[in-house]
């Protein structure tokens, strides 16, 4: 079965200093990808260059083979690849209905179809609370919750999560796990960058280990787990010779 | 040939006056990134203020200076205090509003105290010239250049030696990483402020014998001021030396090539041109530019 | 209460012919008086209101800070000025070619300059108005230069030229109701979601794909259309336009100011806001003009910073959120409004 | 956006807001009743627009003066078939302002005239709302001449045009300069230089015209803009071109930059005549290298009693009043015209638009019958210049012991004035 992405041999250097040195990985279909490394291993940088946010220094990325690199954000989005940000970027002025109708807009120019759509997304994450709420009122986890429902209403086929559960409490993560069970079932592609091991080692069948910008290590959690490579990455040196 | 030296050396002598006129304006609009449409009401008040001590006490305008810079200091944080520090955290837009409301203040303050008189310092020296018979150096023109690197260095100076420079330069590139190293960034910014219509304060004082003093005199150093600022690059202030030098020469030669009242569209050309191609300026590495 | 309500929220139609009601009825009264003064004032308050409402669409809705939007105001006027005195062509169709002309000069400034950042484009607008008016100048061959180009005294509608005041004042109105009716089409399409998108976070909204240049140059070239028909309506009305009076930078100041004043991206905000500030200068000017120099304008700047210093969001806004705590206020009390 | 509840209170608040101004201002600006000169020892109100504020002040508030004293001095001797005279001034900065304040002036006051404007723009704009509300406009100094080729029946143009500012230049080089200084003026390469408002182009064209009318050798003409912070580059123009006679049209402060940049780049013309704007503030500026300089302009204070009949009462009373020379002409200009309104005025007998056009075009005063030594014949109805004053004319004036004299027409002389050239170098 072809990989709908194909990360080829990428590069991103910010003056000289390489933030990612030299990925390559694929991501099958309605697969859900894991992407751990330390704080500063270019987990973000990642997904800035898959979704056009940064330009790429060298390398290709394909999307269903054909070269998406270079496409900027809003042509990767139509592409249907959509990312979240680790840093929340809500439209504070507007409410959360809105917010959700800006994603929904990327498939429909109607404005009440537009609406329909992001209400279903709401009521789907659970926001439907608040939908009529500025959404620079909403906590950082609603806020969260948000950004999740944004992407989802531009009806994507990879779906990026960068850190969606960081700050949310054990049962809110486990709500957030089942939300990405369902969202996979429909038949989207997730890519999440946690660092919430449990949630990580729970969800995804396959996780790719980045440090200093390169790729580590690839595997199943438990392989990936047991890896002396990764846990140096981790917990440096000494800690790991004597385990 | 000696007519094309002439024009070089006008550019130049030119340009030391457009630097000094910007060296104010890049510490303001480099740090605070605050368009202050009332730079050239600044200019004038201390140009009004130069007049004053010449008629009045008979300073020479060259003299003044040391008079200019404190009250110019205390006028600016006057002003930055009353106007626009309740408001630095909006959006840039009301910033650059309350300026524009500053300039309709200042000039009509100006008319209704000093009323429309255009007047002038007429110091003896303030025509001659010295130089060859073709290649001539305005003496007034060679002292504006002169104290526009001085106050460039002084400036430079104040900025990496000094307790407030440092942390002044740390306020502009990062506000909040400033806020968090303890720097307390009001007081930077008031005192930043003031520094830089302490150094229009100089460029009036420079300028009044050149020039004649009404109350709309500051509109026409306006938009020239701006041009200099992003061509050297947002805050820095050698790059404000350098852009206003090249301002001067395009100012020149434009003028000597072309029908004189293009000259303003053509260096505003040029300024479109460097915020396209080169958004952080020639030197500089101010944030114009958009990303993607 | 809650009848009224129930009428003016859903039908946009009657919310029009509010404003039109609004404006013809402080027509009338004048009118009737004959008092061509204060008529005057009604004219220009309402094509200000048109202008700082067009000004809005890229201003206040897309927060995209132009300062130059004079560019497009003087190219309306020039268009329809010189297209009836070199060629004879009616000011209806000079409208035309002006707002025509316009879109192409928002295509042209507005496609590089909208790579630029904040205080950038900004001073980036103020240059492109400022070459503009030079061009006026110095192209005299064309534009007669700064002898200005006075309207042929033509009367009669074909002409678009009248002798009663309340001719030019139906034409404000349409203007003022055609910029209104246009920004609440948008406010409510796609574009109107994306604009707003784009002011609060153009990173965030380009990830959802919006395609932010594209959309911000379409509200510029909507901006840009509304402005010059608002200077085919000064010139047909002052009967003279030179560089200095139409290509000035204190008119996009001016579409800038009472946006603000009046409240940034909302409906209403530049309407209140030329109906607070043209008043406010006509008057000043005709007590103060004349006795103390300067006084009056100094009255006018006052009251400008404590606007701007009092006022965070503009008139309407902070009206509106005292409203909502007096309203809490009254449903905490349980007497329903 | 969905504060409905804030969209209906902005909008009831807009609907009060439209009628408090109305009413508002309908209340402030209550009409006055219209008085006919015919009732005596009413007060008969007149309408004056200029540009009080702004860069077009400083001349502007000379005009008013000059209205201002021409009032007083009419109203000791009676005023006008014994109504007091009382002026209503009005501050107009641009064209825009100038519609407004016309508006307000016919409307509210109910001024039966309005006299103006010193800036051409404002001239223009406002004369095309009295024209429209069938009240005179009497301009005494808008000098661009398009002012009065539009057929207004109603506009009245006293003061002279840019033209005959321009023309007068180059008569100042035929009979005065050139013979002064013993060389043909054919011989000279001319140099005319202005700023680019409509007063320096169309005293600049004006000049330009006459000088190929007479076979003059005009080599080098350019405008500039006077907001310009440097005219170095024009200067080596004139030096590469070298220039013999230069004929700059400026306001002061370009002039006074002009002249230092002259001397900074050592550019020493034979003669320098300047197109207006000869005033003190030039002279404070110079100090006494000002003397040689010539200028065409309107009537200077030092003109010669025989030609300006009714200055040096002007002159005593100015002087009392504000302690000082007049500034420049321009207050002349504006009382000389106004006591020519008040004439006109007495004339009509009435306030009535079209009995004092009728008696404005009846004058036939020969020149030197004005205290601007000009005459008054306003061009009939037809005429492409319709409303003009063919007896205006520009007059030669040059600095001579830190004073301006008037040399040209000869019987503006009013001593033997030694004429200096060349002259910056001196």
């Amino acid at each position: 079965m072809k990989p709908i992405l194909e990360v080829k041999k990428v590069s991103k250097l910010f003056g000289g200093l390489p933030a990612v040195n030299n990925v390559s990985f694929d991501l099958a279909e309605n697969e859900i990808l894991g992407l751990i490394g330390p704080n500063g291993a270019g987990k973000t940088t990642l997904f800035n260059l898959i979704s056009g946010y940064h330009e790429i220094s060298k390398g290709d990325i394909l999307y269903r083979g054909h070269k998406i690199s270079g496409f900027l954000p809003e042509q990767v989005c139509s592409q249907g690849i959509v990312r979240t940000f680790q840093v929340v970027k809500p439209f504070g002025e507007m409410t959360v209905e809105e917010n959700v109708m800006v994603g929904a807009f990327c498939r429909t120019a109607d404005p009440n179809r537009a609406r329909v759509k992001a209400q279903e997304t709401i009521n789907f994450v659970g926001l439907d609370k608040y939908a009529a709420m500025q959404a620079r009122n909403l906590t950082i986890a609603d806020r969260k919750r948000l950004e999740f429902a944004r992407a989802l209403a531009t009806e994507p086929k990879i779906l990026m999560l960068d850190e969606v559960m960081a700050g949310l409490r054990p049962n809110e993560v486990d709500d957030s796990l089942e939300l990405i069970r369902k969202v996979r079932a429909s038949g989207i592609t997730i890519i999440i960058v946690e660092h919430i091991m449990r949630a990580i080692m729970t969800i995804c069948e396959r996780i790719l280990v980045l440090d200093h910008g390169e790729l580590i290590a690839e595997g199943t959690p438990q392989e990936v787990t047991s890896n002396k490579k990764v846990i140096e990455a981790y917990l440096g040196k000494e800690e790991s010779a004597d385990v | 040939m000696e007519i094309w030296m002439q024009i070089l050396v006008n550019g130049i002598l030119t340009g030391g006056i457009f630097a000094l006129i910007s060296i104010g304006l890049t510490l303001i609009f480099g740090v605070m990134n605050i368009i202050n449409f009332a730079h050239g009401e600044f200019l004038m008040i201390s140009m009004y203020l130069v007049y004053w001590m010449n008629v009045k006490m008979g300073m020479d305008p060259y003299v003044a200076i040391i008079f200019i810079i404190p009250i110019m200091f205390v006028v600016g944080l006057v002003v930055y205090k009353a106007t626009l520090n309740p408001i630095i955290e909006r959006s840039e837009l009301f910033t650059i509003l309350m300026t524009v409301a500053l300039m309709i203040l200042l000039q009509n303050l100006a008319l209704m105290l000093w009323n429309a008189d255009i007047r002038s310092i007429n110091i003896d020296y303030a025509a001659s010239a010295i130089g060859t018979e073709n290649i001539r150096f305005g003496i007034t023109k060679i002292a504006s250049f002169a104290i526009a690197i001085g106050t460039a260095i002084g400036l430079m100076i104040i900025l990496s030696r000094t307790w407030i420079g440092k942390s002044i330069k740390a306020t502009s590139q990062n506000r909040t990483a400033a806020k968090l190293m303890g720097v307390d960034t009001i007081r930077t910014y008031t005192i930043a402020f003031a520094l830089g219509i302490a150094t229009v304060g100089i460029a009036g004082a420079a300028l009044a014998p050149i020039f004649s003093i009404y109350p709309t005199v500051g509109t026409q150093f306006g938009t020239a001021s701006f041009v200099v600022v992003v061509l050297g690059g947002l805050g820095n202030v050698p790059g404000a030396i350098i852009g206003g030098l090249i301002i001067g020469l395009i100012d020149s030669i434009s003028g000597f090539l072309l029908p004189v009242g293009f000259k303003e569209a053509i260096y505003l050309g040029v300024f479109l041109l460097v915020l396209l191609l080169k958004p952080n300026g020639l030197f500089g590495q101010g944030a114009a530019g958009g990303g993607r | 209460m809650s009848y009224i309500k129930s009428i003016i929220n859903n039908k946009a139609k009657l919310f029009l012919t509010l404003i039109a009601a609004v404006a013809i009825m402080a027509m009338l009264v004048p009118a009737s008086a004959g008092n061509a003064f204060i008529q005057n004032m009604i004219i220009m308050m309402l094509l200000w209101a048109g202008l700082a409402s067009a000004w809005n669409i890229i201003g206040g809705y897309a927060g995209q800070l132009s300062l130059g939007h004079a560019g497009f105001f003087g190219i309306g006027a020039y268009t329809v000025v010189l297209l009836a005195v070199k060629l004879e062509v009616s000011p209806w169709l000079g409208l035309i070619a002006a707002v025509f002309l316009a879109v192409v000069a928002a295509v042209i400034i507005g496609w590089p300059c909208f790579r630029l950042q904040g205080p950038f484009f900004a001073l980036a607008t103020v240059a492109v108005g400022e070459v503009l008016r030079i061009l006026a100048i110095n192209f005299s061959d064309l534009t007669y230069g700064t002898n200005g180009i006075s309207v042929k005294m033509e009367f009669g509608l074909g002409f678009m030229l009248f002798r009663e005041k309340w001719a030019y004042g139906i034409m404000a109105i349409a203007f003022l109701a055609l910029v209104l009716y246009a920004v609440k089409k948008l406010e409510k399409s796609r574009l109107g979601y994306y604009l707003v998108a784009i002011r609060e976070d153009q990173d965030a909204a380009r990830s959802l794909g919006v395609k932010a240049s594209r959309a911000k140059l379409t509200a510029y070239m909507i901006s840009a259309a509304f402005t010059a028909i608002g200077g085919v309506i000064y010139a047909q009305y002052i009967l003279y336009i030179d560089p200095d009076s139409v290509f000035a930078s204190a008119l996009s100041m001016q579409m800038v100011l009472m946006t603000i004043v009046g409240g940034m991206g909302t409906l209403w905000g530049p309407v209140l806001g030329a109906v607070l500030m043209v008043p406010l200068d006509q008057f000043i000017r005709a007590y103060f003009g004349g006795s103390v120099h300067g006084l009056h304008m100094v009255i006018y700047a006052v009251i400008l910073i404590l606007v701007i210093l009092v006022i965070p969001r503009g008139i309407g806004p902070t009206l509106s959120d005292w409203v909502k705590k007096y309203d809490k206020k009254a449903e905490s009390e349980g007497d329903r409004i | 956006m969905k504060f409905r509840r804030g969209k209906l209170i902005s909008l009831l608040l807009l609907i009060c807001f439209a009628v408090v101004s109305v009413a508002g201002c309908g209340g402030a600006a209550t009409e006055k009743e219209p008085v006919t000169t015919g009732e005596v020892g009413d007060t008969l109100r007149l309408g004056a627009i200029y540009p009080l504020t702004g860069p077009l002040a400083k001349l502007g508030q000379e005009e008013q003066k000059g209205a201002q004293i021409a009032a007083d001095l009419r109203n000791d001797a009676g005023g006008i078939n014994g109504n007091k005279i009382e002026w209503i001034f009005a501050d107009a900065p641009t064209p825009e302002a100038g519609v407004s304040e016309a508006e307000r002036l016919i409307t509210v006051e109910k001024v039966p005239v309005i006299m103006g404007s010193y800036s051409s723009g404002v001239a223009y704009a406002a004369s095309a709302v009295a024209e429209k509300n069938k009240v005179i406009y009497w301009e005494n100094s808008g000098v661009a001449d398009n002012i009065t080729q539009r057929g207004f029946k109603y506009l009245f143009r006293f003061g002279i045009t840019g033209t005959s500012l321009g023309e007068t230049t180059i008569k100042m080089l035929r009979d005065v300069i050139a013979p002064e200084l013993g060389k043909d003026p054919k011989d000279y390469k001319i140099g005319v230089i202005w700023e680019d408002s409509s007063f320096g182009t169309s005293v600049g064209q004006g000049a330009i015209g006459l000088a190929k009318e007479l076979g003059y050798n005009v080599v080098f003409t350019e405008s500039y803009s006077a907001k310009t912070t440097d005219l170095s580059s024009l200067v080596m123009k004139l030096k590469q071109n070298d220039i013999d006679i230069l004929i700059p049209t400026s306001y002061v402060a370009d002039g006074l930059l002009l002249f230092k940049q002259m001397q900074e780049l050592n550019f020493v013309p034979e003669a320098v005549i300047m197109g207006g704007n000869a005033t003190q503030d030039l002279k404070a500026a110079m100090g006494e290298k000002i003397n040689g300089l010539a200028h065409s302009d309107i009537t200077q204070p030092r003109t010669n009693e025989a030609m300006a009949p009714g200055l040096e009462a002007f002159m005593k009373e100015y002087k009392e009043r504000y302690g000082s020379e007049p500034y420049s002409g321009h207050v002349i200009r504006a009382y000389a015209g106004a006591n020519v309104l008040f004439d006109v005025l007495e004339k009509a007998g009435s306030t009535d638009a079209d009995k004092i056009a009728e008696a404005a075009r009846s004058l036939d005063l020969p020149l030197g019958s004005t205290a601007a030594g000009w005459g008054v014949k306003f061009a009939p109805e037809g005429d492409p210049m319709m409303g003009t004053n063919e007896r205006a004319e520009a007059y030669g004036c040059i600095w001579y012991k830190d004073e301006i004299f008037t040399v040209w027409p000869v019987e503006g002389q009013l001593e033997d004035v030694e004429v200096l050239v060349p002259w910056p170098a001196r």
